[in-house]
């Protein structure tokens, strides 16, 4: 983390609205698919750090800092939400709204829970690397407010596109992938860390290739639990949402590969120790589970907006830009004293 | 609205001739009959029911003044089952000096007589008799008698003098008849058409003097005869009680309905035991709430009447069905009723006709899993809701053909009748009353079937969803998960005493304790019939199955038959307009259609 | 004090709980026993009768004893999670409670299995559940979720019970060393001959690292399995996507509570005070504290979802729950499982174990209680207006309740005179 | 004869333990017991890692097989259809076979373990006990044979 990311970080949101000005309303929803897989990486690294924290994790402590400090990142997606929220008219309830299901509201609530989640980082962070008390409890705060944007995500982000469908492991199963990029996230720093100094980082990066293992497992697990509650009631308004997005090309393909990109792949390539201790084998799979996320949004949205070829490319890019600087560009940690 | 019909159709009857006004309304009725022609075209006076044979109210209550003033000495009595609402008939029974009761079971009635003659059951017996004007039929016995009786028919002739030989009685009346009876049984005259001179000048005159000034009454009290044992006379059926009442789904014990509206208004609950009229004429019974009441009006069946008399009418000699002025008071005590129906309101729900769903937004209906496949047949059921007047005979006829188990009042107040058909009275806001015949909907995505561990119950080919009783272990999983409930779990083991158990129908198991069981379209009736067209090598043809159920309907309501045959009636009703399902949104994919004019 | 000396005291102390009990020891055991022989009575007049010997009926089809299987599975869930996943996270507090959380996992587990076939229509016929070769080629419908848990819960059973064993080795050697007479014989076949050689502790590693790493997607698949005998079905407030994490959070937590109500008084009454300390029951108090915030947020947003979609019956489903007949049942249940716990965040209280145990009596409540409202209010009021009904227990439901729980005390009481509570190679292994 | 040397702590144990190695007392000399697990004794000794996870990894693979199999052959050998779910429902089956995966892996890992350990140590069950409770170093001489 330096002086220079938060500028980076501007820059990015402003090019981002000069794209989508440019492009129109031809841009559809891609703005979603990029803002969500960036936001949910950020999110969940800084989850990953507080999860650690109240469990008193002692593997995360040589990488604890360099993760902490991407918290202003997290100041970008409120931005981008108001960016967004000029596409509203997607949503195929924006006419006949419900209570919970109305423009202004939507906005304020998302921008609110995204905005909530930046300043409880802020604060989580500050606190931790003071060594000040309280940090816990700013920890539990974070994961609760993690927790809240993450569902939001899915209910309303996602979900409410196909309303009134409904599934309520839905929430669960966003924060869960968030987290899994988190931890993806800080795989992929260790990797390089490790890249240059094997001594100090190798043993930690064993055990966050063991989370990758353990989470891939858990996703697994979660997603079965949706399609087998689906697959078996068989009632037609739920199985609707899953048929759509697996009887057509290319989104049954897709569907297939987010399976190996999130399980098969990171499940048994990290049974091996040999796989575990490897920063390159290490650093694939954690790219690979990245793709699988972009990719299993494109699985969700596909069939309810237009998602421009083009654009999505450029502001995975555009976001993406100040986390991967502040991720793995920067190099020297100042942790303030 | 007269204008409008096109085959216009007034009749009256009921409560509407049973009231004060009621000779007014009849005479009404009669005009406009006669004024819309219906008079010997749909209103038809030659093959009515031969009442002219028959006495009246009025007469009953001049035999109850003869017995009190000691006028009658033997008194024979014979077919009455009930006396209920019939002024002072019954007590002064006690006064004649010798009264005798032919009878074959024993009712209040009889046991006030000095003698019982017990007489066969009609089927052990000849006999004989005028369902309606020129039919007359012959009744023959189906088996010996059971028990050591003697006909009715025997006694009074031996008493007569003559030698007790009904048989033979019989033959020599219908001996000078026309041939063909002894083959039919029956033999038809078309009578006369009768159709009465109705002077109108005489009828509106008659109508006017007798039409009373209106009298605003506190409420009413309305004397319906029971659906079940009309006037009583069928109380001794342990069956009829079992089967609950359609409108109110009471099944056990007599009770007084009145409008929910009228309950609150005046402070009084469902199963509130309530009190009315005082001394003899006392009654006491207790409260049932039924929606579609008009307020103010309290609706008791006849056979709960028990000694309350009605008055009577004395230019028609009728009693009236409807009284003014009769209050209830509360006694503070509950008893509680078996109401079998959990709520009448299904607003909104997708179960009765006005709220009937599509299976999806889309129209193509969306499943992960593989088409539905039969081989030759896919047995289906279409009910028209039209003609269905919740009469209830199809639910008797399912408990005999089925050997279904009689529970009796204490495990009804627990919700655990096992009948497989059941008529289910809906009340919704925004639509008329609909009775709907509930029965296992023989699902294609059945949702009891996957669930059962030991596969007790799965899906033949012929789209029949079947349960093997002696595979059952009773986990009960099946009928939670069915949407309809339309499953039934064995509690206890049921036996039947003697001779009840001579109910038995050989074809169907009977189910221990433990098991769950359920409606298959009349299985062993399919079996029967595959059975004959295996014989002669061909499938089984459209009407050659029936179900105890649709046989019995007596307005032709249920129609049975193969989906995959397009000739058969079952798949033109199926898929004509009238035609939904029952939740069809679930994706079940039942195979019983319901029909309604009010879908479309 | 030395660390030969600290063994010594270790040794003597946890084994001590082993000499001869108390009478108040042989009251309790006594009343646990009446209890469960109750129980057991009762549930034989029913097989006699028939199930409608208690009070289901249509169209609550399960009730009381359902309720009962998915309690005790849940109790059951702590005993493994603390020992397998702690371990796995090298979380040294689990040394102090994995022995009697372990114990109280396979006993809660050998409770469960009851219920299944005391439910049952016909029990006789229970083998009909187990795939086995026979004439008829009739085998088991490997769709039905029923067949799911037995494959679920006899692999946790005996899963769990290896688990068990495998911890209890080395200890059960030196119990052997102890002991004296036939006693002593039992422990020295038991404990295998163990000698805390290296390589057998080499071996000894790797077994319990496999155990814990098998058991841990245990835990998690056999509340799911148990959650699925619901959510496969169609009916509103069991049909629901989230049921599976949302059962084995609740089962966590559950069963978290019972170990507190189990440990405290047996900490007190074996006086284990030095070997299970505040700061450990403060890390338990945690995982209830966690797992409680699971449970609820399950709890919102499944009326939340129910209500954005505006599903006539997913709406009136949930409306019962909060207003309708069992409404009571339902609050108490929010207020043991989502508000009460949220006095941990206190530390003080956190730390206070009069409250933490008053506390898990509720939590065990509370949790008991949602099994019931969950079951008996999808039941009672489902699609077809017509099919509503009220479930009532009856004395044979609540006493066959209450035999569960002498059967599970019974079991627990025997067990701490029987085998050491603590895990004494641990505590020796972290006492340094 | 045997020279034995009894500890209370783990520190002195070691350090004796490593002067006898370093005098050059071949490890097979030495009988070592020990109240826990000391990693370092394994490093002294060079021990091999255990050969555990072979078996388990069997064991696992055959639970596996087994799931699948049980479940697919048993639908196929009667096929009866249930609710218009196929005769080989494979999301239904993946949860007998995670189990069985479990159970059969589970009790495979802990015959290996006896078998590996050479349970049950009959000399130990009969005879004396072993003195396990302290850290205990014994080295056996030639006199001994």
């Amino acid at each position: 983390m330096n002086k220079w990311t938060t500028p980076l970080a501007a820059i990015s949101v402003l090019l981002v609205l000069a794209l989508e000005l440019a492009a129109g309303r031809s841009t559809g929803i891609t703005l979603l698919v990029a803002m969500m897989f960036w936001a949910s990486l950020c999110q969940g690294l800084i989850a990953l750090a507080a999860a650690a924290e109240l469990s008193g994790a002692r593997w995360i402590r040589p990488i604890r800092d360099r993760v902490l400090l991407t918290y202003p990142l997290l100041l970008m997606f409120p931005a981008l939400f108001l960016i967004f929220s000029a596409r509203l008219d997607f949503y195929p309830w924006l006419d006949h709204g419900t209570a919970w299901l109305e423009p202004a509201f939507f906005v304020i609530r998302n921008t609110a829970s995204l905005v909530l989640v930046a300043v409880a980082a802020h604060f989580f962070v500050r606190r931790t690397l003071a060594g000040a008390p309280g940090a816990r409890a700013l920890a539990v705060l974070y994961l609760l407010a993690f927790v809240v944007c993450q569902s939001l995500m899915a209910f309303d982000w996602v979900m409410s596109f196909e309303y009134p469908w409904i599934n309520t492991l839905f929430g669960p199963y966003f924060f869960i992938e968030a987290f899994y990029l988190g931890i993806c996230a800080t795989a992929l720093m260790l990797a390089r860390a490790t890249w240059r100094d094997r001594a100090a980082f190798q043993p930690t990066l064993k055990d966050a290739a063991s989370l990758l293992f353990g989470f891939s497992l858990l996703w697994a697990g979660q997603l079965f639990a949706q399609y087998l509650t689906i697959w078996y009631g068989n009632i037609p308004e739920e199985v609707g949402y899953v048929y759509k997005r697996l009887a057509v090309s290319p989104l049954w393909e897709i569907a297939v590969f987010t399976l190996f990109a999130f399980f098969f792949i990171p499940f048994g390539v990290m049974v091996s120790k040999a796989a575990k201790l490897s920063p390159p084998v290490v650093g694939a799979v954690a790219v690979l589970v990245c793709l699988g996320y972009v990719l299993e949004r494109l699985l969700f949205l596909l069939p309810d907006g237009p998602v421009h070829p083009v654009v999505l490319p450029l502001e995975l890019a555009l976001v993406g830009l100040p986390v991967v600087w502040a991720t793995l560009v920067v190099r020297q940690v100042k942790t303030p004293a | 609205m007269l204008k409008s019909a096109r085959r216009p159709l007034v009749l009256a009857g009921g409560a509407a001739t049973g009231q004060p006004g009621g000779l007014a309304v009849a005479l009404l009725a009669g005009l406009l009959q006669w004024t819309l022609g219906a008079v010997g075209d749909a209103v038809d006076f030659a093959s009515a029911y031969s009442f002219d044979r028959l006495g009246t109210c009025a007469d009953l209550a001049r035999l109850g003044q003869r017995l009190r003033a000691k006028e009658i000495g033997v008194l024979f009595i014979s077919r009455i089952h009930s006396l209920a609402g019939q002024p002072g008939v019954a007590p002064a029974i006690d006064a004649a000096a010798f009264p005798v009761g032919l009878t074959d079971f024993l009712t209040p009635v009889y046991q006030r007589c000095r003698i019982i003659l017990p007489v066969p059951h009609a089927l052990e017996a000849w006999g004989d008799a005028e369902p309606r004007r020129g039919l007359l039929s012959l009744i023959r016995p189906v088996f010996r008698p059971f028990h050591d009786t003697r006909p009715e028919l025997d006694i009074l002739s031996t008493l007569a003098g003559g030698q007790a030989a009904a048989k033979s009685f019989l033959f020599d009346r219908w001996r000078p008849l026309p041939g063909g009876w002894w083959q039919n049984g029956f033999h038809q005259t078309r009578p006369a058409g009768v159709t009465p001179a109705l002077r109108p000048a005489e009828t509106l005159a008659a109508w006017q003097s007798a039409s009373p000034a209106a009298q605003p009454a506190p409420l009413w009290l309305v004397v319906a005869p029971s659906l079940r044992t009309y006037d009583g006379r069928s109380r001794a059926i342990p069956l009829l009680h079992e089967i609950p009442d359609p409108l109110s789904t009471v099944s056990y014990g007599p009770f007084v309905s009145v409008s929910p509206e009228t309950a609150r208004r005046r402070g009084l609950s469902a199963n509130d035991l309530l009190r009315s009229g005082n001394g003899a004429n006392r009654l006491e019974l207790p409260l049932h709430l039924q929606a579609g009441l008009p307020p103010d009006v309290w609706q008791i069946p006849v056979d709960a009447l028990g000694d309350l008399e009605l008055p009577i009418d004395a230019r028609t000699g009728e009693a009236a069905a409807v009284m003014a002025g009769l209050t209830w008071e509360s006694t503070g005590l509950h008893r509680k009723l078996p109401v079998l129906s959990g709520s009448t309101d299904a607003t909104g729900r997708g179960i009765t006709p006005g709220h009937r769903k599509e299976a999806h937004h889309h129209h193509e209906r969306h499943t992960l899993l593989p088409p539905l496949e039969h081989k030759h047949y896919r047995w289906a059921l279409a009910i028209d809701l039209d003609r269905c007047n919740g009469c209830s005979a199809c639910v008797a006829a399912c408990y005999l053909e089925n050997n279904i188990a009689i529970t009796g009042p204490a495990e009804h107040l627990h919700g655990r009748e096992l009948s497989w058909l059941r008529i289910q009275p809906y009340f919704n806001r925004d639509e008329p009353p609909v009775l709907l015949p509930m029965l296992c909907q023989q699902c294609g995505y059945a949702p009891c079937e996957t669930v059962c561990p030991v596969y007790a119950t799965y899906h033949n080919e012929e789209g029949l969803n079947v349960q093997v009783y002696n595979r059952c272990v009773g986990t009960r999983y099946c009928n939670n998960n069915c949407p309809y409930k339309a499953r039934r779990f064995n509690w206890f083991d049921y036996d039947r005493p003697a001779p009840l158990n001579l109910l038995f129908n050989p074809e169907v198991s009977r189910r221990p304790k433990g098991v769950m069981e359920k409606c298959t379209f009349c299985i062993q009736r399919i079996r029967a019939a595959k059975d004959l067209a295996k014989d002669q090598a061909r499938l089984v043809r459209d009407g050659e199955v029936t179900p105890a159920c649709a046989q019995t309907c007596p307005a032709g309501a249920i129609t049975f038959g193969n989906l995959l045959d397009p000739g058969s009636r079952v798949s033109a009703l199926a898929h004509s307009g009238r035609a939904y399902r029952v939740l069809e949104e679930l994706g079940t994919e039942p195979a019983v259609y319901y029909l309604s004019k009010r879908v479309k | 004090m030395s660390l030969g000396t600290y063994y010594q005291n270790l040794e003597t102390d946890v084994l001590a709980a082993m000499r001869k009990p108390s009478t108040l020891y042989w009251v309790a055991l006594a009343f646990s026993g009446a209890l469960f022989a109750m129980g057991m009575g009762l549930w034989g007049y029913q097989i006699m009768t028939g199930i409608g010997a208690s009070g289901k009926m249509h169209p609550v089809g399960w009730a009381l004893y359902i309720t009962n299987f998915v309690f005790w599975v849940g109790i059951a869930h702590s005993g493994t999670l603390i020992s397998a996943v702690l371990f796995l996270f090298r979380a040294r507090f689990r040394s102090s409670f994995n022995r009697s959380a372990e114990a109280m996992t396979v006993i809660a587990v050998m409770t469960a299995g009851l219920f299944p076939l005391i439910h049952l229509g016909r029990v006789w016929f229970f083998y009909w559940l187990m795939p086995y070769p026979n004439q008829r080629h009739l085998w088991v419908n490997f769709r039905s979720p029923l067949v799911w848990d037995v494959f679920a819960v006899s692999t946790y059973f005996t899963v769990s019970l290896i688990f068990f064993y495998t911890g209890l080795i080395p200890d059960l050697a030196v119990a052997r060393r102890h002991a004296t007479g036939l006693k002593r014989w039992v422990y020295r076949v038991l404990s295998l001959g163990w000698e805390g050689k290296p390589n057998q502790w080499n071996h000894y590693n790797q077994l319990y690292m496999f155990l814990a790493a098998f058991a841990t997607p245990l835990v998690i698949s056999v509340h799911s399995v148990v959650s699925w005998d619901f959510a496969m079905s169609v009916i509103p407030g069991w049909h629901t996507t989230i049921f599976a994490p949302y059962f084995v959070a609740g089962a966590i937590f559950s069963g978290t509570g019972m170990v507190i109500t189990l440990v405290v008084p047996m900490r007190k009454i074996l006086g284990l005070e030095k070997y299970i300390t505040i700061d450990h029951f403060e890390s338990i108090a945690k995982i209830l504290l966690f797992t409680s915030l699971i449970v609820s947020y399950a709890y919102i947003v499944e009326f939340a979802l129910a209500y954005y979609s505006g599903n006539v019956f997913e709406t009136a489903h949930f409306s019962y729950r909060l207003l309708g007949d069992y409404r009571y049942f339902y609050w108490m249940m929010l207020l043991c499982n989502s508000l009460l716990p949220l006095t941990l965040f206190f530390k003080p209280l956190r730390r206070n174990l009069k409250y933490l145990f008053i506390l898990s009596i509720f939590v065990n409540i509370g949790m008991w209680l949602e099994r019931f409202v969950i079951i008996i209010t999808a039941l009672a009021h489902d699609y077809d207006p017509y099919n509503w009904g009220n479930f009532a227990p009856t004395l044979v439901d609540v006493g066959i309740d209450i035999g569960s729980f002498g059967m599970f005390f019974m079991l627990f009481l025997i067990f701490t005179k029987m085998l050491p509570v603590l895990s004494i190679t641990e505590v020796k292994e972290h006492a340094e | 004869m045997t020279r034995e040397w009894l500890y209370h702590d783990k520190e002195s144990f070691l350090l004796k333990l490593k002067e006898l190695l370093a005098a050059g007392t071949p490890p097979e000399r030495l009988t070592i017991m020990t109240p826990f697990h000391v990693h370092e004794v394994d490093h002294l000794l060079h021990l091999k890692p255990s050969p555990l996870k072979i078996f388990t990894l069997i064991g696992a693979a055959a639970g596996l097989a087994a799931g699948w199999g049980l479940t697919i052959y048993t639908s196929l050998d009667w096929p009866l259809r249930t609710g218009g779910k196929p005769i080989v429902a494979i999301p239904a089956y993946v949860i007998v076979a995670f189990e069985l995966t479990i159970l059969i892996g589970a009790i495979v890992t802990f015959g290996a373990f006896l078998f590996l350990g050479r349970f049950p140590v009959l000399k130990v069950i009969t005879g004396g006990d072993a003195t396990e409770a302290q850290f205990l170093i014994q080295e056996h001489r030639e006199e001994d044979e």
